[in-house]
């Protein structure tokens, strides 16, 4: 008995010397020093309130590059028809946030509309086309961003 | 016996035990769980998905020197079909490069080596390039590449655009950006009016003009006294260039009405909104105006119209051509509407200079490198600058100094903490609070992580050529310089960003259109708010630049011929071309109808060269990278009718 | 273990004693087969730092009929016959390991000879068959494969004459 | 059993049934002979050396197991060894597992080195005729340490470069051969590929070699002194 009992007071030992070389380094869970931002303003920048990493991947992030670049003169930042341009134009721009009109719409028929203009498919030829100027990915990645429209607004 | 019988089978089955843990770790692991998931995942398919057969994976780059075996999981990464699946079996956006050549730490970050979740994607202690988040994946372009547009990275971008805007590289340094314009302070005593503006303005620049560049130092009430003190005191200009004497008549003239609504009339003639808001309307360029007549002394503001180069070295404000006359009258305009009616002058002057201020003054002035944006003529005026950034992105998490902070997981996240409380690491940091709104941080983050060593072969590197500073000697330099043209305009992609490329100015507009377009200058887009001011330039000057337009700015490419028409029947052929087929109304007035994106078109055959119009149209993008003038693809002879019909658009 | 006692004549005792000797050693055993397998486990690599052994040939259209391209990493001819057919054949001579040389540009004959052997004389015809010399058997010939426009060479998948060709 | 091949390699005849026979083998064994043919079993008795040589001696063979089977997966070059270490973690079938194996035995024969030590000095067996036996044990002890430390620096990570380059300075103090040794230890002036290179051999081959062929000696020696009796 008297062996056991040395055998286990010799591990006993060694095993407290091993926890006191390998005790771990204390890690704060993260309390960042992250303050609330002090101006919680709308995205100045952009001139909408959406955080765009969290609500779009990639191809509608790049969709709406473009869609800023080239549409929201007419369609307006928010794609309700009413860019600085729409003023003018008779008739007005379509309203992209109208979810009857969108859902109804399929995407070959907004490829073509883009792509082709509004004379490609016998409405207003006062939309340009763009076949010229974008490629295929990138009208693509601009109808995602569009399907997307009407969700991301509140 | 009996006993080491024991000890013997128990502590050979322990060691069984001991040997069968890794095994069985082995078969457990996680990746295993993923493809066998994603194998039977991919059976509720109704479209046929390759299964993948089990077993590591890795994309080994040699050149790169990467080891990914991030592919070991996302297993659908270049299955189009699987766009919609959860991860980690995504299939990854198009991109314009082939994962399987290039490997994914190249642009994620992240611990390739690693086959296990937290391992490869989360900070770890040993790991100091955690997951980049999406947001800052531009960051990483730049490995490769320096130069890409705004529709590659425009975050970045904007990240850049906000380091040159705040002058971040006074204090810290950052390759090719420019140091901006930051008043000396020589002499700073004549121009200011008042002290009590000048405390207000230590303690807090953005309390007095919201768009204030500088940032706020924190400086505690003793600090501010004794600065304020010490700049107060500095009423010699440097080289003793004085200022401009005001005229006479002015002290008798300046509450005469008349004479304030001249000023009123030259001031706006003149166009100063361009470049200076009142109370936040107008450009952007230069300073708020709502305040200054309290700020800034009346013999200051007078000389400053008239010449502020002389009295502002290395200012972009244009020297406009002013008479004495005009100027002084825009000063009493500038007296009696932009004052601050809250200020109590009396209660100020009383306060006794606090004693050494001088001594003090320095040490601060010095502390916090008020030096490296404001130049004061003294010896005593050291550089003292903030650590460099050219290559902050390389930093090891050890290498930074993290105060008493607790986060210490990644740069990214010390970077948005550091640009939103600077102060926050440690007692000694100097950094100022610049107020930056949460998506200007994420900006300037992105664009400081893309901040690097080159650390890929040299075969890798996509650079671009570097912009030609434009510099013209002799009087078209000077003249160039005296109006600040390349404030706005820009001369094959060097100078401002505001204004049109002026390198093809000679082929593109009528001589006699800029001729009068310089005396009475217009904004062509309604809705611009930023237009060319009247700058009161002398006849001279304007033949001298249209001489040297016409034959330096020249493009030989649209010097040739063209058929055009004028028969009244093929002119009214390209108006409905133009109207109907184009849908060109759309965005330009024409015959007064038409839309605000581009420039009216009445008269556009005064203003256009029927080569330029020509070209233009088949292919705008080569003219001007960034518009969105969308190209049509139109057949020559379309093309023609429309130059035509445009080109006889005019008066005369 | 080395001291040497009078046994006890518990018979219980000697049977409690061969048991526990049993499970001994036949742990022990298992230890070590287990300790070799492990062993065996760990010396057999799961990832290799070789290049992958299918490779991308580009589109169809940068070869023309009657003409080929040689891959030099992988030490490939990518042959396009005059029928449109492409093959893929091994640039490895079977003697002993040169690289083979394409001598011949004119191939469109069968039984002429279009490669050789710098080292000990070896010919083949344009399908790698032997035609002379010390070479024992044709050029190894690899699958050839089609996706989404680009050719994809397999250099795992060794395949017979009549599997070889790819008719686009 | 009794066939050419058994006898040449087992020189003692079989059935074993006198003392002779017993002694024979223990004589004719190479492992075996390292003990005297009889013993009191009191010299033996746990308590009396705790086996702590003998548990030093079966950690040094884990390791050295343990150690070649890690080296078929290690190159000794900067970007390499690192990613090695990282192979070793996440792609090496059973990798961690030997690694572990590897990296505890060196720390429990540092331990029971140790431990062995002390128990000498406290049960006076460094007293003469044994001390020059202490003076191999103490090197032996330095030998381990230095096999710990020289092992320290082959992930090449952070841990191990600072390690080594506190250590290789603390050497720079030593009075005139100071900066020279330093200068051979790392092969440069900082640690570096040949740094690298030099640890790599000193770990795997030099110390080693040494430390097996004094561990022999320390075995020799301790028959020779009268242990065991």
């Amino acid at each position: 008995m008297k062996k056991i009992k040395n055998i286990i007071s010799i591990f006993g030992l060694g095993l407290i010397f091993f926890i006191g070389c390998n005790s771990k380094r204390e890690k704060d869970p993260s309390t960042t020093l992250r303050v609330t931002f002090k101006a919680e303003v709308s995205d100045e920048l952009n001139g909408n309130t959406i955080d765009i990493w969290k609500t779009l991947n990639y191809s509608e992030r790049q969709g709406k590059y473009l869609f800023d670049k080239y549409c929201t003169v007419c369609h307006g930042i928010k794609g309700e028809g009413d860019g600085f341009n729409s003023y003018n134009l008779n008739p007005k721009p379509q309203n992209l946030q109208d979810s009857l009109y969108i859902n109804k719409v399929s995407d070959v028929f907004l490829n073509q509309i883009i792509s082709s203009g509004g004379s490609g498919v016998n409405r207003s030829s006062q939309m340009p086309y763009y076949k010229f100027l974008l490629d295929e990915t990138e009208i693509e990645n601009i109808i995602s961003y569009i399907r997307k429209l009407n969700t991301i607004q509140e | 016996m009996s006993k080491i019988k024991i000890i013997y089978a128990v502590t050979s089955i322990l060691f069984l035990l001991l040997l069968a843990v890794s095994p069985l770790k082995e078969i457990f692991k996680d990746w295993r769980n993923f493809q066998n998931s994603f194998n039977s995942y991919t059976d509720s398919f109704p479209f046929k998905v390759a299964k993948v057969d089990n077993g590591l994976k890795q994309i080994w780059n040699k050149n790169l020197g990467i080891i990914d075996r991030c592919i070991t999981c996302h297993v659908g990464l270049n299955e189009n079909k699987l766009s919609n699946a959860p991860q980690p079996f995504t299939s990854h956006p198009k991109i314009y490069h082939d994962n399987e050549k290039y490997g994914c730490t190249v642009c994620h970050d992240g611990q390739g080596l690693s086959t296990k979740y937290e391992d490869a994607h989360l900070p770890t202690e040993f790991w100091d390039k955690p997951l980049l988040p999406r947001k800052y994946i531009e960051s990483a372009c730049y490995r490769c590449h320096d130069d890409l547009s705004d529709k590659f990275t425009p975050l970045h971008n904007k990240g850049k655009e906000l380091i040159e805007k705040y002058n971040c590289v006074s204090c810290h340094d950052l390759p090719g950006i420019p140091k901006q314009y930051t008043p000396d302070l020589n002499g700073v005593g004549t121009k200011i009016k008042n002290k009590q503006w000048l405390i207000d303005w230590l303690k807090n620049p953005s309390l007095y003009a919201t768009n204030a560049r500088m940032p706020n130092f924190k400086l505690s009430e003793t600090e501010v006294t004794i600065l304020s003190d010490f700049l107060f005191s500095f009423k010699e200009r440097r080289n003793s260039q004085s200022l401009y004497p005001l005229p006479e008549y002015y002290n008798t003239l300046k509450k005469d009405e008349d004479f304030i609504k001249l000023g009123k009339v030259s001031f706006s003639e003149a166009r100063c909104i361009s470049c200076h808001s009142i109370e936040g309307k107008g450009g952007k360029l230069a300073i708020d105006l709502i305040k200054v007549a309290s700020k800034a002394s009346e013999k200051w503001i007078y000389s400053c119209i008239k010449n502020p180069k002389a009295i502002m070295p290395g200012v972009e404000m244009t020297q406009f051509g002013f008479s004495d006359k005009e100027a002084a009258a825009i000063t009493a305009y500038i007296e009696s509407e932009f004052v601050d009616w809250n200020i109590n002058e009396d209660e100020i002057q009383n306060i006794k200079p606090v004693t050494g201020y001088y001594e003090k003054g320095i040490e601060i002035y010095n502390k916090y490198n008020c030096g490296g944006c404001h130049k004061l003529d003294i010896k005593e005026i050291k550089e003292n600058k903030g650590p460099e950034l050219t290559t902050i992105s390389n930093k090891k998490l050890y290498q930074i100094e993290w105060g008493k902070s607790n986060l210490k997981h990644s740069l990214y996240e010390y970077l948005e903490n550091k640009l939103e409380t600077p102060r926050a690491f440690g007692e000694n940091t100097r950094m100022p609070e610049y107020k930056f709104y949460k998506e200007e941080i994420t900006a300037i983050t992105a664009y400081l992580l893309a901040q690097r060593n080159n650390e890929v072969p040299q075969n890798y590197l996509v650079r671009k050529n570097k912009v030609q500073p434009f510099k013209p000697q002799g009087v078209i330099g000077k003249t160039f310089e005296k109006y600040s043209c390349l404030k706005c305009h820009s001369v094959n992609d060097y100078g401002g960003k505001i204004a049109p490329d002026l390198a093809k100015v000679g082929s593109q507009l009528n001589r006699d259109w800029i001729r009068k377009y310089f005396n009475i200058p217009y904004s062509l887009r309604a809705i611009v708010e930023e237009r060319m001011p009247k700058l009161f330039i002398s006849t001279e000057e304007v033949e001298m630049l249209l001489d040297y337009f016409e034959s330096v700015f020249i493009d030989d490419n649209l010097d040739f011929k063209l058929n055009l028409t004028e028969k009244p029947e093929e002119l009214e052929k390209g108006k409905m071309l133009f109207k109907e087929k184009y849908g060109c109304q759309s965005c330009h007035i024409i015959d007064g109808s038409g839309g605000y994106v581009g420039p009216p078109l009445d008269n556009v055959g005064e203003r256009l060269k029927p080569t330029w119009i020509y070209s233009w149209i088949k292919n705008p993008q080569k003219y001007k990278a960034n518009t969105i003038d969308p190209k049509t693809g139109m057949n020559e002879e379309d093309l023609l009718l429309i130059t035509s019909y445009l080109f006889h658009k005019r008066s005369w | 273990m080395c001291s040497y006692k009078t046994e006890s004549n518990n018979e219980n005792k000697i049977k409690r004693r061969k048991f526990l000797s049993i499970v001994g050693n036949s742990a022990t055993g298992l230890v070590t087969f287990g300790a070799l397998a492990v062993t065996i486990d760990f010396l057999s690599p799961n990832v290799i730092k070789e290049r992958p052994p299918k490779f991308k040939v580009g589109p169809i259209q940068n070869i023309q009929p009657d003409t080929f391209i040689y891959e030099p990493e992988y030490r490939v001819f990518v042959v396009r016959d005059g029928n449109g057919a492409f093959y893929a054949i091994s640039a490895i001579c079977t003697h002993l390991g040169c690289n083979v040389k394409w001598i011949d540009s004119n191939i469109r004959n069968d039984s002429s000879v279009a490669i050789a052997c710098p080292c000990h004389g070896s010919k083949f015809n344009r399908k790698g068959e032997v035609i002379e010399g010390p070479a024992p058997k044709g050029l190894q010939r690899f699958r050839i494969k089609l996706s989404d426009d680009d050719l994809i060479v397999d250099t795992s998948d060794i395949v017979s004459e009549e599997e070889m060709y790819l008719k686009v | 059993m009794h066939s050419k091949v058994w006898d040449s390699i087992f020189r003692s005849k079989l059935p074993i049934n006198t003392n002779l026979d017993r002694s024979l083998v223990i004589f004719n064994s190479l492992t075996l002979h390292i003990h005297p043919v009889k013993v009191r079993e009191k010299a033996i008795k746990f308590s009396y050396t705790f086996y702590l040589g003998m548990i030093s001696f079966f950690l040094f063979i884990i390791l050295i197991v343990t150690g070649v089977l890690l080296m078929l997966y290690y190159q000794p070059a900067i970007p390499n060894a690192y990613e090695n270490m990282k192979d070793l973690q996440y792609v090496v079938s059973n990798g961690m597992f030997l690694r572990n194996l590897h990296r505890w035995a060196a720390h429990l024969m540092v331990i029971s080195v140790f431990l062995h030590m002390i128990r000498v000095f406290y049960a006076g067996a460094y007293k003469p005729p044994r001390e020059f036996n202490w003076v191999v044990g103490v090197v032996l002890l330095v030998l381990t340490l230095l096999l710990s430390y020289t092992g320290y620096l082959l992930p090449f990570d952070q841990l191990s470069y600072w390690a080594v380059t506190v250590g290789v300075n603390l050497i720079q103090y030593i009075p005139v051969i100071g900066e020279k040794t330093k200068f051979l230890f790392l092969g440069g002036h900082e640690i570096g590929e040949y740094t690298l290179v030099r640890f790599y051999v000193l770990h795997c081959v030099i110390l080693p070699l040494v430390m097996v062929l004094l561990i022999a000696f320390h075995f020799w020696r301790i028959r020779k002194d009268g242990g065991l009796h």
